[in-house]
């Protein structure tokens, strides 16, 4: 039986874990209070960029987003975590085994989170929901043995309280260090993920920047409805290996959001200032009552 | 100069095998007893392919499941007592890179379904290299859903570098068609049994690798990547490739330990290649005895056994920091 | 010139609309009461007006139903409480000729999907003229089952030449992208309710329109083929199109009778798009009303009398050679 | 209830319908001996042809068949019809009602055949089937009213003997003169073969030339297993409309049964001369008893 744990308390976006939380777009000196916008070269108070949901302000651009800062832009107030009790080890015993292990160790304390997802139960717009949120800056998002173990106890959990699993995707793909073990977590989650849709559970995947690899091919392009926030890539090949392969460099809208849209793979594409709006309605659909 | 180490070894091996035919040869067409010589002969020749082949490394192996003369899928399906293809996704195009169809086992009826590279440049350009495309993956999960309808047993064959990284590949939501494969064979309410006959190369042979039970060839690899691409993305240096292939742990063994092979075929000395029928032989069997085992089992039953396989792999107990799902 | 023989007949309206408008803009200008004279004009022309449309024949039902100003898909979808569109047919496009998506309706959650065609020539090209290609038809089928999934009620809109004719349709397999459309509306297990709104031409119409309740405006038409190609298939002549659709029996009051629809919403004299807001209003009233009612329906009923529904079209007794389906 | 009839007797191919029967090959004038092939030119002595399964003995070029040759060339023997005595009127009173009667008349008389479709039980190599078979000589193969009620009796009548299906598709589409009832036969059908695949029964259809429109678009394109005969053209609108549209000439390999394999449409394409052969062995795959 998974132990329930809230990690946040208010209805405010939480600032409970510390500044790890913002790890990649602060610098190693914690006192640097502005960020510069990759896109347009706007130069960002660094507390704007929070208010306005890690956008830039003026162009628009999307920075990657932390885990927790995600849970409260999206979750109406506590999220209840489950699944943080099983943290990953080393399971190849990756030769050199220190440096898998330091780089774990490195991850958990700049994200200060213990793996590539945090899993657990909240409500969006009132309506409840099993949230997992994958975090690009623990190893690049990528699915080890505990990113898939969580998700999956997270899907046999929502299918037992028959509620609505919306996971956000984020993710380099398999974890390498992790053997096949990672890649076998594809299998395990789609396993889950099928159990839950048999039962006419509701499936939602919000896939944000970058989204590939085994994670793309598995459990994410199951869902019933796929969201992909603006500008996000997307794709099973990396954007390196095809170019390797077909030896030009390929067009840059290549692998958005946008482009998959035209190709008729997901369902639509949000600005992440407007996410939370479109879920609340999604989610409305399956979780109205019937009319009097 | 082939890249493939283990074509390479066997270049010293032609001259003595040359030897050991023009002696037969010879001993058959005069009167003359040169058994002794041959014997001799073959006794050294026995002694170097074991000294060449009889411990391999992984990064061996990893050439090993490459080499050009390793039996392919349709190899293994021209053993079945009866093989009818079935072609295409009904929707865009028929790939060459996966073939499959109805086809008859030691009697039993089954849908087989498996990658297939070409042996020569040629065939190679028409199979992809054996790299299935989304219409590839989307023939496989229509004739495995067929199969369930029909209640086939479903037999697959494993040999890629991986699915296609081609820009149609992208196109054509790649990553979906592999989901729904995995999907698919995950709810197939049919006995499964996949056989990584070859390369098995990350979500691109998984997706034809969900099953009730996983057979590997001794000599076979399967690996969350190729060790070329491990090495790019972990050291951006695809010269470290062999030390990647030693720690990925993609061998038979490896695999067999973690639980995520069922069980091993053995191959000769030299690799699968140097007795094909034998091995293709031994692998069917092994297959029907798979088979036999698991369609005893009510179907209720057995997807509930494929759910806690998959469910138990990188499994974790609460109190400690080891795995419960590593191997037995 | 338009090819439309009402939006022709329109022109001599516009004259007689042009000087009602400026008698009442000067009449609200000054304080001369010129309503008798506002009075008698607008007399005049509803007279005019039943005069020229007051019983259309088959052959200017088919124009009226193709009229440019004739309400559309998105010109009903609008009127819903609520509409999220999604897209694709998670394989290869998105295709503009189909809008899809969930939807409030009265307070109730649906699944709304329809045939799109353009406003203008720019909007026409990028909606093929609401001809579906078969990623139209599959991203239908991919959202009716959805539906299916999340136990959403159906509702259709159609508006379609047909589908599309083109190479590259043909190359997608057009026709198992039809018959999967028509599979999966025969077994959604969720009420389904189609309203054919404008044109209903032939397979590419009927892919949308298996429904338990099917509507249909006054003025729509739904045939087996367009006139045009009947009387091309037929007589080689497309010039007897006027002959050929008067023989179809495509208007709604011929299909209401065949049992093929099973109610009918009435147009204002002119045509729907000279009052859209009341059509549209009425229409999802109506369709509010059928979902009301096949949603008290348990599954299996629902499913055995969509069944039997169809069944019954063209059904035979045996003694005789009359037809037991066609209407009453 | 419908009522049983045997129209084949023996096991060779049958003779008992009449003349009729080879109705579009055969001249008016029954003395006419003689066939020439269409894309070779050779002139075939029509009891050669006829041994040849009707496929030019010179370069392999398929004649279309006959419903009843097309019978006695697939069932082992015996042939029991269902529907025959359900016969086409005219619902929609087609204005100069005689035209379409008329027509309805003279193919009934040249073809030996009440409707475009000829269905009821058979087997094929042991394995009991039910067997449906459309004839391109009446009215064009297109489907009326008749064609679909025979084809959903048949489909019902299979799954209740849980027997396979399999169809002889040959179709110019749905037929104009029956308006609307003759377009519901696709929802008819389509209804039926789901029904009759839900149970896990094995529905089998062999596309002849030419296999277009409403039947291609519904009952054709659901079997689970398609076979084509060399060179027939399949598709969904016709090669004449799609010229119109394109404002072009099409190759002329589009649309044939070759072109559909490539295009990962159909299962496979089949020489008629090994077709019964090919039936024989797909059906063996469903019908094998377990391996003791
Ligand atoms: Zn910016
Ligand atoms: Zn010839």
């Amino acid at each position: 039986m998974p132990e329930w744990r809230s990690i946040l308390g208010g209805s405010s976006r939480a600032e409970s874990r510390g500044e790890g939380r913002r790890a990649k777009e602060t610098p190693a000196n914690d006192a640097a209070l502005w960020s510069k916008c990759p896109k347009c070269g706007e130069v960002l108070y660094r507390r704007d960029l929070a208010a306005n949901l890690d956008v830039c302000t003026r162009c628009g651009y999307h920075f990657r987003m932390s885990a927790y800062d995600r849970i409260a832009s999206i979750a109406d107030g506590d999220f209840v975590e489950i699944g943080d009790e099983i943290v990953s080890s080393d399971p190849l015993g990756w030769s050199d085994k220190k440096s898998y292990e330091a780089k774990l160790k490195g991850d958990r304390e700049r994200s200060g989170l213990s793996e590539s997802v945090l899993c657990g139960f909240a409500t969006i717009g009132g309506f409840p929901v099993a949230l997992g949120v994958m975090d690009f800056h623990f190893r690049g998002g990528t699915m080890g043995r505990v990113t898939g173990e969580r998700i999956t106890l997270l899907l046999e959990e929502a299918r037992r309280r028959k509620v609505p699993c919306v996971i956000f995707a984020a993710s380099g793909g398999a974890r390498m260090e992790e053997g096949m073990l990672a890649l076998m977590q594809m299998a395990k989650t789609t396993a889950a993920v099928s159990r839950f849709m048999e039962e006419d559970n509701f499936f939602l995947v919000v896939l944000t920047d970058p989204t590939t690899g085994g994670v793309a091919a598995s459990f994410a392009f199951q869902a019933d409805v796929i969201v992909a926030e603006s500008k996000a890539v997307v794709g099973f090949a990396g954007r390196r290996v095809i170019e390797q392969t077909i030896r030009q460099r390929l067009p840059d809208q290549f692998q958005t959001a946008e482009f998959l849209l035209e190709k008729g793979a997901i369902d639509m594409v949000v600005d992440r200032r407007k996410l939370k709006d479109t879920l609340v309605r999604l989610l409305g659909y399956t979780c109205h009552p019937e009319p009097t | 100069m082939s890249n493939n180490i283990i074509v390479e070894r066997e270049k010293g091996l032609l001259e003595l095998e040359r030897r050991i035919a023009e002696l037969r040869e010879a001993s058959a067409a005069q009167p003359l007893d040169m058994s002794a010589e041959i014997a001799a002969l073959e006794q050294k020749y026995g002694e170097i392919l074991h000294e060449l082949f009889g411990a391999l490394s992984p990064w061996e192996k990893v050439h090993m499941a490459r080499h050009p003369a390793r039996p392919t899928s349709l190899d293994y399906v021209s053993r079945f007592d009866r093989f009818d293809e079935l072609h295409g996704d009904r929707h865009y195009r028929d790939d060459p890179s996966i073939v499959g169809g109805f086809a008859l086992l030691h009697e039993r009826p089954v849908m087989v379904i498996g990658q297939q590279r070409g042996r020569d440049t040629r065939e190679n350009l028409r199979r992809n290299f054996g790299m299935p495309a989304p219409e590839g993956y989307r023939k496989t999960s229509r004739l495995a859903r067929l199969a369930s309808h029909l209640k086939l047993p479903i037999v697959t064959f494993v040999d890629t570098k991986g699915a296609d990284p081609g820009i149609s590949s992208e196109e054509h939501a790649q990553s979906e068609a592999i989901a729904t494969c995995l999907q698919t064979f995950s709810t197939a309410r049919v006995p499964i049994v996949a056989a990584i006959v070859g390369e098995g190369g990350s979500g691109g042979a998984l997706a034809l690798a969900i099953a009730d039970h996983v057979l590997m060839l001794e000599h076979s690899t399967y690996s969350v990547a190729s060790p070329e691409g491990c090495a790019a993305i972990l050291w951006s240096d695809a010269t470290k490739a062999e030390e990647a292939a030693a720690r990925l742990k993609l061998t038979a063994d490896d695999l067999r330990r973690f639980g995520v092979v069922d069980e091993i075929i053995a191959e000769p000395v030299g690799g699968a290649h140097r007795n094909a029928q034998d091995v293709v032989r031994r692998t069917l069997d092994a297959v029907t005895a798979a088979l036999q085992r698991l369609s005893a089992l009510p179907v209720e039953r057995l997807l509930e056994e494929r759910y806690r396989k998959y469910r138990r792999l990188g499994e974790w107990q609460a109190e400690g920091l080891e795995a419960t799902g590593t191997g037995e």
